[in-house]
């Protein structure tokens, strides 16, 4: 295999914000994780695991609060005027709810277009009427709806118009946040076949955030678990779904259901105990050992690293030791 | 909890310093004074002494620093300016009951009776109930309450002797002007009400109770109408002012002798102590209104209570919502 | 089981071969079917259908055609006194008879419909304006600015507003049009500054504000082609909420003598005049309080139409 | 006379809206005994969560109501015509209800105890006020909520969501009903959290003769928890049957476009998802033939004609659609999760 291209390259970055009284909410607690040309990253977790701050905050929507995101080899934080324009164009978001994520006052076309009006400047008008027929055309819609308003339209329609607002501008990346959480079932189908279509066809990079693990095993290559801001465990997706290490990844994708009646996923799943404590009074340590069968007093006191257990595959916890160390 | 109570207690002095010394100031340098206001040519001398006996020749600030210290030692607030050797207090003392009388019978049958009506328009929505409220609540937002007053009188009083035309005596001299002071809030508050109860019975908790077979009265009573409560209670202390504002008109004609009719008179003829003095009741009636339902919160919402607990300020935060 | 007809598969009673030849999904079926509108026209069509709030439009017209040339309809001018006429009946001549200096009631109730309405509408978009500026800088800069801004508000709204109208009439040393609007203005604007604060706030953290940052667009293209063009809905129905209270409380304040000043009038002033002589002249005192309840109706259903058509939860 | 606990015949419910009648039901049999469980599974808006809601006659304030003809029958007694009174009766100590969200479905002003108690203490008079309470912690602990002591005494919004639901299925079995109907219990829940819930249901089922109904979209939770499951779409039933013969050989285009569109562990990654085009019919308009004639892969003109009837495949397992009929031609189901 030859050696894959590095896009983002985050390092140790945290993400806290102020909280009532005083307190930080730490979204995002010290998680490093490279992201490669072309590939879909995945990213799991439970609601208040700081997968969509991650996502947010590589896009340059907060401002760490420490680390760094390098993009292609530059920090984000040394960008220039001219490298944020480049940056936008290249790195976009889809959103949750297709419903709040389009203007009710703007048409369809005039959303689709809001991008090239920044990035393509020297367009004229027909070109950028044309552009938007294209991209609508990408997502399956005709042209006819360009004209329409957002509350015209169902929600995989919508969720089709904010992938369109994405690709106009023609960016190489697209962070996806839990992009089929608000959509049916047979829509949900829809949604992800045409992202997919649209990474062979125009060689999209990905980062796929989602609770739904089954839809992220689908899509993903590599996949990173988080729990409570911090990243627990990250691999392909192979290594990951075949043989997850961490006690809480274990966990959860024990918990994934399978429409199978001949065998219990609910029996045969790893109990938890508890819930996920409040990212304001997160636990000093590993940030799983209030819920984890296997901790130790080490555990309570020491954060665990992400260390590389086998070839690309990376675990935070302290009972687990490299293969050939 | 505590801290919390004496915080919301501390802001609301505040306020009330400001906006009372912030009156002061206003009033004090309008351009005229009391003696030209009610005597012409009167010589410099006789002026200058009368500035001198009331403090006027000073300085703004030490004036102000003067009514602060006057109130803070001696609980005064001040010689009248018109009324000589009279303290401001004593008017107040004297005429205030009637106006604060008048005002809480206008606000506490108004809003009852505005919420009686409300509920019952959205529990029966689309029927008479409905139609009524809405139509009491037009009414009561396009008859100006000195109309109302005049037509009153008119045929309580004119035509049909059953009621005392003016003046201030027994019960009987109330009913007119309550009835007057009511049409505003019952209107407001039938308005109001109807909305924030269909708001509530739209929720999902209603159709918990509804699972558990609860009869629809007891629904009502116990889940319905304690969450309607939050949103009317933060509407009660602009209700408040607005009253006291309202009263104005109604005490002059009617006749009473109330606070109101002697706030203008103190105004037309320029007595500063008595115009800060008044500001300051009523500035203080709103300011300790706004405190009051800051401490309801506390009995009605659980929420809110727990937050006081907690000693925490609200503070918008801007956590991203994770789903 | 209930009991079912097992025998259907093989009816084959009036089918025939082609009705069972797979098409599949006609694709082009999946179009929109419903008729294409915009957001403006849909709220106007919504508008349309509640009867009240037209009703309430069509009432305005009324009154302000009847308020724009009511004066000059009128056979005398409003300021012209002639004491031989003292409340001089109702009659072919003076259509609401006149008042005690002889001056024909008519001409003054519309022009007092004049003055009533300039405080209303202007007064209202003033405060609509200084209001939206104010909410809209607070809401921008956020943080401290944001919240010592709101305290502001907070403290000029604990003051009683007719303190604030008496002291600056005594203060400007003059009654009238300019001074009222002033002062109702002075504390008018915070309600709607709290308004478009809260709306800001709420639009600048919705998705497709967030979209548009990460497009690159530009702060101030942002505002314009998303914050207000989402705000002006609000906005107008507070205009139209505002304009019958502030005729209200022009009203008020001219009935305890701190507003117009005659000759000049309006509704509240005529009102206040005519109490003292209501039970014998009563209908001095009908034709300016009609004119405000109607005005405050036409406004108050008009609102509420507006509203409902305006208002994004309400859309389906 | 009906040997079921639950009888539905024909049910159908309309809300009337300003822009007309919005037929969310259209004629739905089905029946229930003692001790088992049954799963209403299907998207969105096709009519699931109004159908159990019809069976205790629970609307709120919508402008729903049940069409003529429609029966339902629980333990002999027609639900349809009852009045008030009878309805309270029904609701609590008949049939108890689970809702989706458990963040918004207890009221947030008061106690968690107080609104377990209200319902005991509503339909039995004799319980008094600390009885009522005592069984309330009984039940929270039942249910798997440490200190429940301590717990009754306090308010909703200081429960996380899982212990939110779970005092939701206190509150559900509180009187000792004998149809808890779960509305999509676990979609607003965490994975995790979801398996915590879904197991304690599952032991409430083993422990106790109740019987469930499982409305959800989730095909997954399905088949850990239902013994039969049905397949709703527009307000009709497509297809029937347990869990077994619906998973092994379903037999309706839409049961197979559902089982397929998850992703499962032996589908192949990032291959197509089997999708199905277009979106669910509008409920306003009149829908000839089948309804998801529009979207159905293997639609042939018939189905725009004519709704098809009810085929019995087995004792339990019934489908309806034209491609059971013997002019129809003869169509395989698709793999799981392989390309189309």
């Amino acid at each position: 295999m030859e050696e894959k291209k590095v896009l983002f390259d985050v390092k140790n970055l945290k993400m806290y914000f102020p909280a009532r009284g005083g307190k930080l909410v730490k979204a995002v607690d010290d998680v490093s994780f490279k992201i490669y040309e072309g590939e879909t990253f995945g990213v799991v977790g439970e609601s208040g695991c700081g997968k969509t701050t991650v996502g947010r905050t590589i896009l340059g929507v907060y401002e760490q609060t420490s680390g760094e995101i390098i993009y292609r080899g530059k920090n984000t934080a040394d960008f220039k005027a001219e490298d944020k324009m480049a940056f936008s164009k290249n790195c976009q978001m889809i959103f949750q709810d297709p419903a709040a994520c389009l203007d009710p006052r703007m048409s369809i076309g005039t959303i689709v277009s809001e991008g090239l009006t920044v990035h393509y400047r020297n367009m004229s008008k027909a070109e950028r009427e044309e552009r938007v027929n294209q991209v609508l055309a990408y997502v399956g819609l005709t042209s006819d709806y360009a004209s329409r308003f957002s509350h015209e339209l169902s929600g995989g329609q919508r969720q089709r118009i904010g992938i369109a607002r994405a690709l106009a501008i023609e960016p190489g990346f697209i962070v996806c946040d839990e992009p089929i959480a608000a959509l049916d079932v047979s829509i949900q189908a829809q949604v992800v076949n045409l992202l997919t279509r649209l990474q062979k066809e125009l060689g999209l990079t990905y980062m796929f955030i989602s609770h739904d693990l089954s839809m992220v095993r689908h899509i993903s290559d590599r996949i990173a678990v988080m729990y409570l801001g911090s990243l627990v465990e990250l691999g392909d997706n192979k290594s990951i779904y075949g043989n997850p290490m961490h006690p809480y990844t274990r966990a959860l994708f024990s918990a994934i259901p399978e429409p199978d009646p001949y065998h219990s996923w609910l029996k045969s799943r790893v109990h938890l105990q508890g819930e996920i404590p409040s990212p304001i009074n997160a636990p000093a340590g590993c940030k799983f050992c209030t819920r984890c069968p296997q901790a130790t007093e080490q555990c309570k006191l020491e954060p665990p690293a992400l260390r590389e257990i086998e070839s690309g595959h990376f675990v935070a916890c302290h009972q687990i030791q490299p293969v050939n160390a | 909890m505590a801290r919390y109570i004496i915080k919301r207690i501390l802001y609301m002095f505040l306020v009330l310093f400001i906006v009372v010394s912030t009156t002061f100031i206003m009033i004090h340098s309008i351009p005229g004074d009391p003696l030209t206001a009610t005597v012409e040519n009167l010589p410099e001398a006789t002026r200058l002494n009368y500035y001198a006996r009331y403090g006027l020749d000073k300085p703004l600030m030490v004036q102000l620093f003067r009514f602060w210290k006057l109130f803070l030692t001696e609980g005064s607030l001040g010689e009248s300016l018109k009324y000589p050797g009279r303290m401001a207090e004593e008017f107040i003392v004297k005429y205030a009951p009637i106006s604060f009388q008048l005002g809480i019978w206008g606000l506490v049958i108004g809003v009852s009776l505005g919420m009686m009506l409300g509920i019952n328009a959205a529990l029966h929505k689309n029927k008479l109930p409905d139609y009524f409220g809405t139509f009491v609540a037009l009414l009561g937002t396009c008859i100006p309450a000195f109309v109302l007053a005049a037509l009153v009188q008119y045929f309580f009083t004119v035509k049909h002797k059953w009621f005392p035309t003016a003046g201030w005596g027994g019960a009987i001299y109330f009913v007119l002007p309550v009835l007057c002071m009511t049409l505003s809030p019952v209107a407001t508050y039938c308005r109001y009400m109807k909305s924030t109860v269909l708001d509530v019975i739209n929720q999902d908790y209603i159709l918990t109770a509804e699972s558990k077979g609860l009869p629809r009265g007891l629904i009502i009573w116990r889940h319905v109408l304690r969450n309607t409560l939050m949103p009317i209670v933060t509407m009660l202390a602009p209700s408040v002012a607005g009253l006291l504002g309202g009263s104005f008109i109604i005490e002059s004609m009617f006749a009473i002798p109330g606070l109101g009719t002697y706030f203008v008179k103190a105004i037309n003829s320029r007595d500063y102590t008595m115009v800060v003095a008044m500001n300051f009741l009523f500035t203080a009636t709103y300011v300790f209104s706004l405190l009051v339902v800051d401490l309801l919160y506390l009995v009605i919402d659980p929420r809110v209570r727990l937050e006081a607990k907690q000693n925490r300020r609200a503070v918008a935060s801007n956590v991203p919502n994770e789903n | 089981m209930s009991p079912m007809k097992t025998d259907w598969i093989n009816d084959t009673e009036g089918l025939t071969p082609e009705m069972f030849v797979t098409v599949g999904v006609d694709e082009s079926k999946d179009r929109v079917l419903r008729p294409h509108i915009s957001y403006w026209q849909d709220a106007f069509r919504r508008f349309k259908k509640n009867k009240l709030a037209v009703f309430g439009a069509i009432l305005l017209v009324i009154l302000m055609l009847l308020v724009i040339f009511g004066p000059i309809m009128a056979k005398h001018s409003f300021e012209e006194t002639n004491i031989a006429e003292s409340y001089h009946p109702m009659d072919k001549d003076y259509w609401f008879g006149a008042d005690k200096l002889g001056r024909d009631y008519f001409a003054r109730v519309w022009q007092g419909g004049r003055v009533s309405i300039i405080i209303g509408v202007s007064g209202a978009f003033i405060c609509a304006f200084v209001g939206c500026i104010y909410g809209g800088i607070a809401s921008y800069f956020g943080g401290r600015i944001d919240s010592f801004m709101m305290r502001i508000v907070e403290i000029l709204s604990s003051i009683p507003y007719l303190l604030v109208v008496i002291l600056l009439s005594l203060w400007l040393d003059a009654k009238g049009i300019k001074t009222l609007l002033l002062a109702m203005c002075l504390t008018g604007w915070t309600g709607i500054a709290r308004l478009v604060r809260s709306q800001m706030i709420t639009l600048r953290q919705s998705d497709y504000v967030l979209a548009a940052k990460l497009l690159g667009v530009k702060p101030l293209k942002i505002v314009t082609s998303h914050l207000i063009p989402n705000t002006i809905g609000l906005i107008i129905v507070n205009i139209t909420f505002r304009v019958p209270s502030l005729i209200f409380s022009e009203a008020f304040l001219s009935f305890l003598g701190l507003g117009i000043q005659s000759p000049e009038t309006s509704w509240g002033a005529l009102c206040s005049a005519a109490q003292t002589v209501f039970t014998f002249k009563p209908h001095l005192m009908f034709f300016p309080a009609l004119c405000i309840a109607l005005t405050m109706l036409a406004f108050t259903l008009m609102g509420d139409g507006l509203r409902d058509a305006l208002d994004p939860r309400q859309r389906k | 006379m009906s040997e079921h606990l639950l009888e539905v015949k024909d049910l159908a419910v309309s809300f009337s809206s300003y822009a007309g009648k919005i037929r969310a039901v259209r004629g739905v049999s089905f029946h229930l005994d003692a001790g088992e469980t049954l799963a209403i599974v299907g998207e969105s808006g096709c009519g699931k969560t109004v159908t159990v809601k019809a069976l205790m006659k629970l609307y709120g304030n919508s402008a729903a109501f049940i069409e003529e003809g429609s029966s339902i029958l629980f333990k002999n007694e027609e639900v349809v015509t009852m009045d008030r009174k009878q309805l309270s009766k029904l609701r609590g100590e008949g049939i108890g209800m689970i809702f989706q969200d458990p963040m918004t479905s207890l009221n947030p002003t008061l106690t968690v105890g107080y609104q377990i108690a209200e319902g005991i203490r509503f339909h039995d008079k004799s319980v008094s006020k600390e009885e009522a309470y005592k069984r309330a912690a009984e039940l929270l602990a039942l249910v798997g909520i440490p200190s429940p002591e301590e717990r009754i005494k306090q308010y909703p919004h200081q429960l996380s969501g899982g212990m939110r639901q779970r005092v939701m299925i206190a509150i559900a079995i509180a009187c000792d009903a004998d149809i808890i109907i779960c509305d999509e219990p676990t979609t607003a829940l965490d994975v995790t959290i979801q398996a915590q819930v879904l197991e304690l249901l599952n032991e409430l089922k083993e422990k106790t003769n109740k019987a469930f109904i499982l409305v959800t979209h989730d095909l997954g939770i399905v088949f850990d928890f239902a013994d039969r499951i049905q397949v709703m779409y527009a307000g009709v039933i497509l297809e029937r049957g347990t869990k077994y013969e619906l998973f092994d050989e379903p037999h309706h285009p839409y049961t197979w476009a559902l089982l397929n569109s998850v992703p499962s562990k032996q589908s192949q990654r990032k291959g197509t998802l089997y999708s199905i085009q277009g979106t669910p019919p509008d409920l306003m308009m009149d829908i000839k033939g089948c309804p998801f004639a529009d979207r159905c892969v293997y639609c042939m003109p018939i189905c725009k004609e004519r709704m098809p009837e009810e085929t019995p495949l087995s004792e339990t397992h019934s489908v309806c659609c034209w491609l059971e009929h013997s002019m129809a031609p003869k169509v395989k189901a698709p793999a799981a999760g392989g390309e189309e």
